[in-house]
């Protein structure tokens, strides 16, 4: 025992074991540890014993990184934040149950046709501006009816150019609801596709202001 | 078998018949409409038409016996109904307050019983988008049922529908009941509510 | 005045309260919700509260006797109202025209009920971020209201609520009545519509 003793080196033994020991280092809390002390008088013990060991020295500076990783660790443990409490559990009642009762409506066949009459007015609305989607846009291949629609549409053009001319020539801003003022909501509907085709020509600009649904017709160039 | 257990098992059948008459009941009372034997078998667990035949017939024979002014009806089709004698309609009628549905789904479904069976997508495009949440609705009520074809969702009234607005259950009839009402009642309105009168008695 | 006459006048008060009987179990019939006793009063032609709350009482006993899934319930305030008895709810709940809520709106309601007023945000908190939806469809339905309290939202179930539960319009009473219902319901959780036995008999 004490032969072991003698041929242990020096740094083997209290307090420096703990530099070497990692079992050791694990059980103790990283903050009890005064690493500069440790090292600083195990490096005067090296000299004072002329034992100069890279070996011992290159291990001591591992386990004091270690123990700077430990204590750092530790100090980002702090860091989060605690964990919130958990909240009171909250009494969740059972769905309520609804009665069941007979209810007699007032809703009668009178009120069933008046919402048919409805809804027969605005399906007409829907048909109309679907036949005129479909008039503007011929499908290909039916060149002799395309071109006798562009004929009437020519016509129109030249119609409503003359209206949007007049108007301007009033000295009045050229609007849409001006020019479509009076009219039927698919004749409407018409004149806006021909002020869309106008526009396509170049003929005319077509603008609008920021949060209005007014329409602005301005002529272009010189007709 | 001992002539007690025989009783045991007579007794249990009373109660069985008692607790399926309720709920017969129960199942008309809300359902507010004609049930078919196949419904009111559903809600007995019972397949058997006879069973629900004598149970509904029963429940007749018990509203008869008792001074109510409800009264169970078997209707010509074996459907049957639990309502209001007609005799008191008018005296109450004043107490609904609630229509069955708010406009926009009325008119949708109004639109549907016209131009049925038709496809779901003509039907937003003839009311908007807003018809996709009234069909769902509509479904739910039990007003109209939607049935796949490929791509497409045919749609029509139900039975339900033609028994609420007193129209006929063929579509052909229906649809001509519809058209005929509708030129006649739009033309003369009928006057509403204020009808009936509550100074009586 | 003879015998006779006695006898008719008897007959004819029977008669007559037998008519006013049926009258107000038909009103209750028809407008499927509480009705107070001014206007049970109205439909049989009476200002006496103490004659309709006579009569209606006499219905609910009639109720109570008859083997019947109905009932006629007196509630804190007056009001009178026929319905479905709890118990049969599950079974034909499917039947009822009207599109009902189903459990989750169902559950944040009760809590809502429960906690109120009680703020919006503490009713998402506690019932998960669907509640935002549930608290949209009640609000629409009429069963609660919402009121802005700088930055946050009060929620309380309103009149209504408390017409079509059948519960009190007091707040403090209603929690009462809830605390009790919600004790029962857990006791006895309703059998969902998967139960039901369609191979029986």
């Amino acid at each position: 025992m004490t032969e072991t003793n003698v041929n242990k080196p020096f740094y083997f033994r209290p307090p420096w074991n703990i530099l070497f020991d990692l079992q050791l280092l694990e059980r103790l809390n990283p903050w009890d540890i005064n690493l500069s002390f440790l090292l600083l008088s195990f490096l005067d013990e090296m000299e004072k014993r002329d034992e100069i060991d890279f070996r011992a020295s290159g291990m001591a500076l591992g386990s004091s990184s270690t123990v700077y990783l430990m204590k750092s660790e530790l100090l980002l443990e702090l860091e989060k934040a605690p964990l919130a409490p958990e909240p009171p559990s909250d009494f969740i009642p059972p769905p309520l149950v609804l009665p069941l009762r007979y209810e007699l409506t007032t809703t009668t066949i009178q009120n069933l046709l008046e919402a048919l009459d409805n809804a027969l007015k605005t399906e007409k609305l829907f048909v109309l501006k679907a036949s005129a989607r479909t008039e503007i846009i011929p499908p290909a291949g039916v060149i002799p009816t395309l071109s006798a629609y562009l004929m009437e549409m020519e016509e129109q053009m030249d119609r409503m150019m003359k209206k949007i001319v007049a108007l301007a020539n009033k000295g009045k801003i050229v609007s849409f609801s001006k020019l479509a003022h009076g009219l039927e909501k698919l004749e409407q509907i018409r004149s806006f596709i021909v002020l869309l085709f106008l526009a396509q020509k170049n003929r005319v600009t077509l603008w609008q202001e920021e949060n209005s649904d007014e329409v602005f017709v301005t002529i272009n160039g010189a007709q | 078998m001992s002539a007690k257990n025989e009783v045991t098992a007579d007794e249990n059948q009373e109660e069985k018949f008692k607790k399926d008459l309720a709920l017969i009941e129960a199942a008309l009372y809300v359902a507010g409409r004609p049930l078919d034997t196949k419904t009111l078998g559903y809600i007995i667990g019972s397949r058997s038409k006879k069973r629900v035949q004598q149970l509904a017939r029963a429940l007749i024979e018990k509203y008869r016996q008792l001074e109510t002014p409800l009264e169970v009806l078997e209707l010509e089709d074996e459907r049957f109904v639990l309502q209001l004698k007609t005799e008191f309609s008018a005296r109450v009628r004043k107490l609904a307050v609630r229509p069955l549905l708010s406009d926009g789904p009325l008119r949708t479904l109004a639109y549907i019983a016209y131009r049925q069976p038709i496809v779901q997508k003509q039907v937003v495009d003839a009311r908007g988008a807003h018809a996709y949440g009234h069909i769902r609705q509509l479904a739910e009520m039990g007003l109209i049922e939607r049935k796949s074809d490929g791509r497409n969702k045919i749609l029509r009234v139900t039975e339900f529908f033609s028994d609420y607005f007193g129209l006929s259950r063929d579509i052909k009839v229906m649809k001509r009941q519809l058209k005929k009402t509708f030129n006649e009642l739009m033309k003369k309105p009928l006057s509403s509510d204020e009808e009936y009168d509550f100074n009586e008695s």
